[in-house]
C-alpha cells in the first residue's frame, strides 16, 4: 500500500470533523463490518459531531448510542471484533478512556498474542483529547503515552484533516487495534499558540484540502513538516502547528516531524532528521513524566548519541492535572518552546 | 449438542433503543404510568428490603392533583418547613438562571442548571442532617444553596477569580465545599458511588452516626462504579443513600440507552437485595419522605437504599448542549408531572400559608439576591479578564509537600515567564 | 434540615460478613434452602421476564431423590444423550484428576480442577448448539471436552510444550480454541461478559442465528464488566446467556463478600429487567433445561438470560490454594446438592439405562485414554524441560505485522543468546 | 523526619512478606485509622499471607475481605479517606489494577488539587507485580511507569524486606496516595537473575535484617547499594539483585543505585552518579517503550549530558506481553544486562 492511495480525486475544503467524518463514511460504504458506536455518537451525531448524519445514511445497527460505560464500550467492541466486524467505537473524551483501560490493555491488545491469532481486535477508538478549549482537568487530558507503554496497540494522532481521514481510514482497516486520538483544539483550524489571537480555520490551511473519496495515510510513517539543518523538532497533533510557528518567529532552520503515529513509530525519519542537524527538540502537551516525549529522548539519544551537539530538550505539560483558568500557563505555548530553543541553540 | 431445528427459525435481530419524540414531533407523554398520590404504600424502615420490591416498579408520591399532601408517604412538614424549601427550590432556579446568562455572557466557560429538577437535592437535603456527608453528581447545586453556602463563594468558583477557594483550577460548578458536607464533584461519572460507600463504611466502623448520600444521573447507573459500589454497600449494609436522578436524558441519550426500556432504575437495587424506591422527583414532599425513610434505615444499621427520582431534564445538559438538536421542544411542558416549584407553591396556597404575590415578592427577592451576590463576585473578577491566581499556584497541591520536579517547574515556569516580557500582563 | 434527634440512636456498626465455618467446624448445611425437584414452574420462553422474577428466587431441580427425572423442567433427553453427558462429566474429573497430578509431578506451573461443578458445563454445552460461541472463565474445560477438543492439544497447552498452538504463551489452562466456539479465556475476572454481548450483538446485527455463552464465578460478578454487559445486554436484547456460577468460594471468601447474604445471584437479572434463574448446578438436566430455555429466548429475540448455577467448588481454587485453610474440611461432603456425576449415574441406573459394572469399567476406559493422551503430549514435552518454542517466537502476534521495534528486539535477543553461549541449551 | 527512625532495637530475620507484615502490624497498632481491605485479604491473610494474622489482631472492621471489583475497592478507599481514615487497599496482582485505573488517577491522585485541599487521599495501595514466577501474562507484569505519569500518587518499590517494612509505613503515614509495588520474586529471597540455580532466603542478606518495631524509609531517596567509579546502574525492585549479581561477576567497578521511589525520585543521588561516573544503565522488568527507564534516560541526559561518555543504555522487559513458558527468555537477565554492560563498557 502507497503512502496515499486516493481513488477519487475531488477535493474539498473540510475542517477535522468533517474529514473525520468523511472518513468514517467512506469505509462504511465500502465495508459492511465497520460499525461506530459510543455515547452520543448515534442520533444527535456526537458531542463534536464527529459521525453527524451517519446514522440516517447507514441505519441503527450500524451506528448507535450506547450506556454510558467507557469499560462496556471497549469489551463489547471486542467481542464484535472476535465475531468479525470492525468496530469503531468513540470514548467521549480522552479522560474517559481510564473505564476501559483493562479492556484496552489486557483484553484489545492481548487478544491476538495470547489466543495464538485465532481471534484479533480490529477496533478502532477515537477520542478527542488535549487541552486549551478551557475544559478543566477531565475535559482536556493527553493520556497517549499510557498506551505506547502496552504492547500490542497502536497510537495515531492526526494533525490536519487530510491526515485525520486518511489515517483514520488506515486506522479502520488496520487489523490491531488502534487508540486514535483527535486533537480536539484544532478540530476547526490549525491553533498555532497565541490563544489571544483570533482564531484560524481550515480554509487556508493546504491540510484542510481533502480528498472527498478513499485513501489512506500510512500508519507508522512521520511527515516532515519542515526541513532544516538546524535542529529537529518532535511533535504530533496540535503541537506541530504550534512549533510551525514558533520556528517561523524564530526565524531558525528547523527540521519540524510530525510524528502521526506513536506506535509504530517512524524512527528511520527521526534518526536520520536528529543525526543531519545534531539537535532535539521534543514537544507535547501531555504531562512531562513519562510522557512520550521521555521515550522519543530515550530513543534519540540511543541512536543519535555521537551527533548530538546540545542536550535533547522537553517542551511538556506539567507535571499537574490541567488547571481550568490557567490553561495557558499550563499549556507548553510559544513562550516555553521559545525559551526551549534558545537554550538549545545556545551554543549553535 | 442440540438437535433443534435452527434452520426454521427467522433471523436474530438486533434492537436499539429509539425514543418517543424527536425533533418537531408533538408530545403525548400518556404512556408514561403515573400512579395516584398517595398509593404506594410505606413499610416499615425495619422490614427487610425482599418485602417490599413492589416500591421500585411503584411511584411515591404525596401531592395529588388538587395540591393536597395525602397517603402515608406525607411527612407532615410545617408550614415554615415548606416555605423554607419553597425558597431554596426558587433560589436555585433564579440562580441557574443567572450563571447560565453569565456564561452566554462570556463571563465564564461553562454552567449547567437543574431546571426542573431542583426538588431532588431540596427535598433530599431537608430531610438530611446538616452533617451527613453528600457525595454529589453536577446538578445538585440544591444542596450547597439550601446548607447555606454563600452564593458568592460558588460564584467565584464559577468565574475562577480571585476569590475561588478552589484557584481556578477546576471547571465552574465542580464545587467542593467540606464545610457543608459537600464532596468535591468529579469530572468523571458515578465515581462518587463507591466513594460514598467507602465513607459510610468507615463512619459505620467507628461507631459514628453520621450518614452518606450520593446522586448520580440514570445514565451515570452504567458505569462500572455504580455496580461497585452497590455490591460494597449490600456486602458491608453500609449506611448509605444512592440517589439515581431519572431526569430521561442523558445529553442526547434518552434513558431507553441506559436500560429504561426493560425496567426501573430503582429495579436495579432489587438485583442487590437492597432497599429500592421510586419517587415522584418533582414532587418535594416525596422526595423528602423517601429521604427520611431512606436515612432512618442507614441510621438504623439496615443498610443502604436506592431512590429513583423520576423527573425531567427541562433544559439542555449544559452550556454546551443545544437540545432542539435531538428531542422535541414540547418535551418539557408536556412532562406529566409537573414543574416541582409550580406544585409545592400550589399546595401551600391550598394550605392558606402562602399566596401568590407573596411568591412574586420572593421571586423578586431572590433574583436580586443572586444580582447582588454576582456583582460581588465579579468584583474578584470573571474568567479571561486578567490573571487572577499567582501563576505559580498551578503547582499547589499536586502533592502536600512539593517535589523537587515540580519546584523546578515551577520555578522554571516563572523564569520564563520574566523572559518573555510577561505575555499574561498583556490582557 | 431534619429535626430529628440522632443522640437517641445506638452508633453505627460495620458488619463484615463471615461464613458459616471455617477450619476445625463441624459441616452443617440444613440453612441451605433446597426447593424439592419438580416444584419450580416453567414459564413459556416469549413470556416478559418480569412476569417470572420467582424464579430468581427459586431453585430448577429436575432429579429428586429418587434418582427420578420430574416437573415441567425435565428436558426428558435420549438415554444415548444422558449417558453421553454422563461420560464427558466423567472424562472432565479424570483429565482433572490426571493434569492436577501432573502439576504437582512439576510438569506445568499450575492447574485449575472443576470438580463438583461438572455439570454446569456439561449440562450446558450439550444444550448449545455446536457453532453457538462460549466465552468461558477459566472453569468450564468441560466445554472443551464435550465439544470434541482433543484431550492431547488441551495438555500441550498445558505443558506450554511443541504441540501448544499458543506456542506457550498463556498460563496453563487459558485455552484459546476458536474451532469449538471456544473464546481465548482471560486472566482478568469477567472481561469476557461485555465480549460475549458484543458477539452476540454483532451475530444480531448480522441476522445470524448463533447466540452467543458466557460463564463467571459468583466472585467475579462484582466486577464491573459484570454490570457493563448486563446493561448492555438489556438495552439491545443482546441474544446472550450469562452464567454465573455460584460455587459457594472465590479463592478464600465465600459468597457472602460477593452479595450472597441479601439476596441471590440470578436475582441480578431483576435487577436489569432480564430473564433470570437459579438453578441446581449439580443437576444435569436442570442445567441442560435451562440452558435450552434460555437459549430458545435468545433465538427469538427475546434477548439475554442469567442463569445462577448453584454448586460447590469441591476442591481448592487452583494447584496454588490450600482451602484447608479457610474452610472446613467436611463442607465438600455435606454440601446438600450431591455430586453431579453420581446423580445423573444413580438416574440412569433408575432408568435401566446404565449399571455400576459399565460406570466402573467407563471409568477405567476414561482414565485409560486420558493417560494416553498424557503420554502422547508429554513426547511434545513438559514444562521447563528443554526450549520447546523458538526463542524468537517470544515476538510472534503482537502485532499482524511485526513494527521495527519488535524486530530489533528480537534480533537483539537473538545475537545476545548466541554471544552468550546459549544459556537456553544448558538444560 | 530522618531517613530512618527506629523506636525499638530489637531485629529479626524476615523475609520480605514478613517484613511487610511487620509494616502494617506495626502502624495498625499505632494509629486505630488504618485499615486494611482487599480480595482475600482478611481471615485467609492474602494469597501471599503478607496480611495473616491481621485480622485475628486487628479485628473484622480493620482488616476484611472485599468483593473481587478493583474499581470498587480504590473507590471505597478514596471514600474512607475522605473520611479520615487511612486504608491500605490490596490489589491481588498488580496485573489486575487497571480496573481500579480511573478511581486512582481521576480520583485519589486528582482530590487534593480538585478540592483545593479540602479533601486528600491518604492511600497505600500493595500490590504484588513483576515476573519470573511462571505466572503467565497476567501474573507477571510491572504496570509502575503507568502511575509515574500520573501526577498525584507516588511510586514505591523495595528491594529487601529491611526497605520493604520502612518505605511502607513511610507510605501509609504520607497523606498522598501511594502505589507500592512488591516484587513478588524476592518475597523469599533476593533473587540474582540465574532462575536455574538454586533460590536463595533473606537469611544471609543483610537486608533481611529488619526491626522488630517502627521505622520509616523516607520516601524519595534512593539507595546506592554499590559505590563505583566505572558507571551508574540505575535499577529497583528485583532487578537491584540481578544487577549486583551481574557487576560482581563482571568484575566492573560500577555504582549500583536502587531507587527505591520512582516519584518523588532522588534525582540528586542519580546527577551526581553519573556526573560521576560518566555512563549510565538503566534496568527493569517492564516493557520497555514508555517505561520508566525512558523517564530516567530523558532526565540522565539532560541533566549530564556533558558528562556522559556512552549513550544510556536501557535494559528492559521486551515490547511484548510476559510469556509463559519463554519467561526467562522475557526476563531481563544477567545475559542481558551483561550484553549491554559490554556495549557501554566498550569505549572505557
Ligand atoms: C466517565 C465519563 N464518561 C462520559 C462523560 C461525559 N458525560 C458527561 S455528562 C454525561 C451524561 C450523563 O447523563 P446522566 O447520568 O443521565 O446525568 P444528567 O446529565 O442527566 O444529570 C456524559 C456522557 C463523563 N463526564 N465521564
Ligand atoms: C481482575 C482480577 N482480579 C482478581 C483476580 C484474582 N482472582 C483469580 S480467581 C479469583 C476468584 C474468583 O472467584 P469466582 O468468581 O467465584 O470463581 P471461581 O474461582 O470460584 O470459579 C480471584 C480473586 C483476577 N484474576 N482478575
Ligand atoms: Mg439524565
Ligand atoms: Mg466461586
Amino acid at each position: 500500500m502507497s503512502d496515499s492511495m486516493t481513488d477519487t480525486n475531488d477535493t474539498s475544503r473540510m475542517n477535522m470533523i468533517q474529514a473525520i467524518n468523511s472518513a468514517m463514511d467512506v469505509v462504511m460504504a465500502r465495508d459492511p463490518g465497520v460499525i461506530v458506536m459510543g455515547e452520543d455518537v448515534g442520533f444527535f451525531g456526537g458531542v463534536f459531531r464527529a459521525t453527524a448524519g451517519l446514522q440516517a445514511k447507514y441505519g441503527k445497527t450500524r451506528v448507535f448510542d450506547t450506556p454510558i460505560t467507557e469499560c462496556g464500550i471497549i469489551g463489547v467492541a471486542v467481542g464484535m471484533g472476535a465475531y468479525g466486524l470492525r468496530p469503531v467505537p468513540e470514548i467521549q473524551f480522552a479522560d474517559y478512556i481510564y473505564p476501559a483501560l483493562d479492556q484496552l490493555v489486557s483484553e484489545a491488545a492481548r487478544l491476538r498474542y495470547r489466543s495464538g491469532g485465532e481471534f484479533t481486535a480490529p477496533i478502532t477508538v477515537r477520542s478527542p483529547f488535549g487541552g486549551g478549549i478551557f475544559g478543566g482537568q477531565t475535559h482536556s487530558q493527553s493520556p497517549e503515552g499510557l498506551f505506547t507503554h502496552m504492547s500490542g496497540i497502536k497510537t495515531v494522532i492526526p494533525s490536519t484533516p487530510y491526515d485525520a481521514k486518511g489515517l483514520l481510514i488506515a486506522a479502520i482497516e488496520d487489523n490491531d487495534p488502534v487508540i486514535f486520538f483527535e486533537p480536539k483544539r484544532i478540530y476547526n483550524g490549525p491553533f498555532n499558540g497565541y490563544w489571544d489571537k483570533p482564531a484560524e480555520n481550515w480554509s487556508k490551511h493546504p491540510g484542510g484540502e481533502v480528498p472527498g473519496g478513499y485513501y489512506r495515510v500510512e500508519l507508522g510513517k512521520a511527515n516532515v513538516v519542515r526541513e532544516g539543518e538546524a535542529l529537529t523538532v518532535l511533535c504530533y497533533g496540535t503541537m506541530v502547528h504550534v512549533c510551525q510557528a514558533v520556528i517561523a518567529e524564530a526565524g531558525i532552520d528547523a527540521e519540524i516531524v510530525d510524528l502521526r503515529s506513536l506506535v509504530p513509530l517512524d524512527i528511520e525519519t527521526i534518526e536520520a532528521s536528529v543525526k543531519k542537524t545534531g539537535r532535539c527538540m521534543i514537544v507535547h502537551e501531555a504531562t512531562r513524566t513519562s510522557g512520550f516525549g521521555a521515550e522519543l529522548s530515550a530513543l534519540v539519544q540511543e541512536r543519535c548519541f555521537y551527533h548530538l551537539e546540545a542536550p535533547i530538550e522537553r517542551v511538556t505539560g506539567y507535571d499537574t492535572p490541567y488547571p481550568h483558568s490557567l490553561e495557558w500557563a499550563y499549556f507548553p505555548g510559544p513562550v516555553r518552546i521559545g525559551e526551549a530553543l534558545k537554550k538549545i541553540m545556545k551554543d549553535a | 449438542m442440540a438437535t433443534h431445528l435452527r434452520a426454521n427459525l427467522p433471523p436474530l435481530s438486533l434492537h436499539v433503543p429509539e425514543p418517543k419524540f424527536r425533533p418537531g414531533d408533538a408530545v403525548d407523554f400518556a404512556s408514561v404510568d403515573v400512579p395516584a398520590a398517595g398509593a404506594t404504600r410505606r413499610p416499615d424502615t425495619a422490614d427487610e428490603a425482599r418485602s417490599f420490591t413492589d416500591l421500585a416498579y411503584g411511584l411515591v408520591r404525596v401531592l395529588d392533583d388538587e395540591n393536597r399532601a395525602v397517603g402515608p408517604w406525607d411527612p407532615k412538614l410545617s408550614p415554615d418547613t415548606l416555605r423554607r424549601m419553597l425558597r431554596d427550590m426558587a433560589l436555585v432556579r433564579a440562580f441557574d438562571e443567572r450563571m447560565f446568562r453569565a456564561q452566554r455572557q462570556g463571563k465564564t466557560s461553562f454552567y449547567m442548571k437543574c431546571t426542573g429538577e431542583e426538588a431532588v437535592s431540596i427535598g433530599a437535603t431537608a430531610a438530611l442532617d446538616a452533617d451527613d456527608m453528600c457525595f454529589p453528581s453536577y446538578r445538585q447545586q440544591g444542596i450547597l444553596l439550601s446548607r447555606g453556602c454563600p452564593m458568592v463563594d460558588m460564584m467565584n468558583q464559577i468565574y475562577s477569580n480571585r476569590g475561588d477557594k478552589l484557584q481556578g483550577k477546576q471547571l465552574p460548578i465542580m464545587y467542593s465545599e467540606k464545610r457543608f458536607g459537600f464532596f468535591s464533584i468529579s469530572g468523571n461519572l458515578t465515581t462518587q458511588y463507591p466513594q460514598a460507600v467507602g465513607w459510610a463504611m468507615a463512619s459505620a466502623s467507628k461507631g459514628d452516626t453520621r450518614i452518606a448520600a450520593t446522586w448520580c444521573g440514570e445514565g451515570s447507573t452504567a458505569e462500572g462504579d455504580f455496580h461497585s459500589a452497590l455490591t460494597f454497600a449490600t456486602v458491608y449494609r453500609a449506611p448509605v443513600i444512592f440517589n439515581v436522578v431519572n431526569n430521561q436524558w442523558a445529553i442526547s441519550s434518552f434513558s431507553g440507552f441506559a436500560g429504561a426500556e426493560a425496567t426501573t432504575f430503582a429495579a436495579r437495587a432489587v438485583g442487590y437485595g437492597i432497599a429500592g424506591l421510586r419517587v415522584d422527583g418533582n414532587d418535594a414532599l416525596a422526595v423528602y419522605a423517601a429521604t427520611e425513610w431512606a436515612a432512618e434505615r442507614a441510621r438504623t444499621n439496615q443498610g443502604p437504599t436506592l431512590i429513583e427520582h423520576f423527573t425531567y431534564r427541562a433544559e439542555g445538559h449544559s452550556t454546551s448542549d443545544d437540545p432542539s438538536q435531538y428531542r422535541s421542544a414540547g418535551e418539557p411542558t408536556a412532562w406529566p408531572l409537573g414543574d416541582p416549584i409550580r406544585r409545592l407553591k400550589d399546595h401551600l396556597i391550598a394550605l392558606g400559608e402562602w399566596d401568590e404575590e407573596r411568591h412574586a415578592a420572593q421571586d423578586k427577592e431572590l433574583a436580586e439576591a443572586v444580582k447582588a451576590a454576582q456583582k460581588e463576585a465579579e468584583q474578584n473578577g470573571i474568567l479571561g479578564h486578567g490573571l487572577h491566581q499567582p501563576l505559580d499556584s498551578l503547582f499547589d497541591g499536586v502533592f502536600e509537600e512539593m517535589p523537587w520536579h515540580l519546584r523546578e517547574q515551577q520555578a522554571q515556569m516563572l523564569a520564563e515567564e520574566e523572559a518573555s516580557g510577561r505575555p499574561w500582563a498583556r490582557k
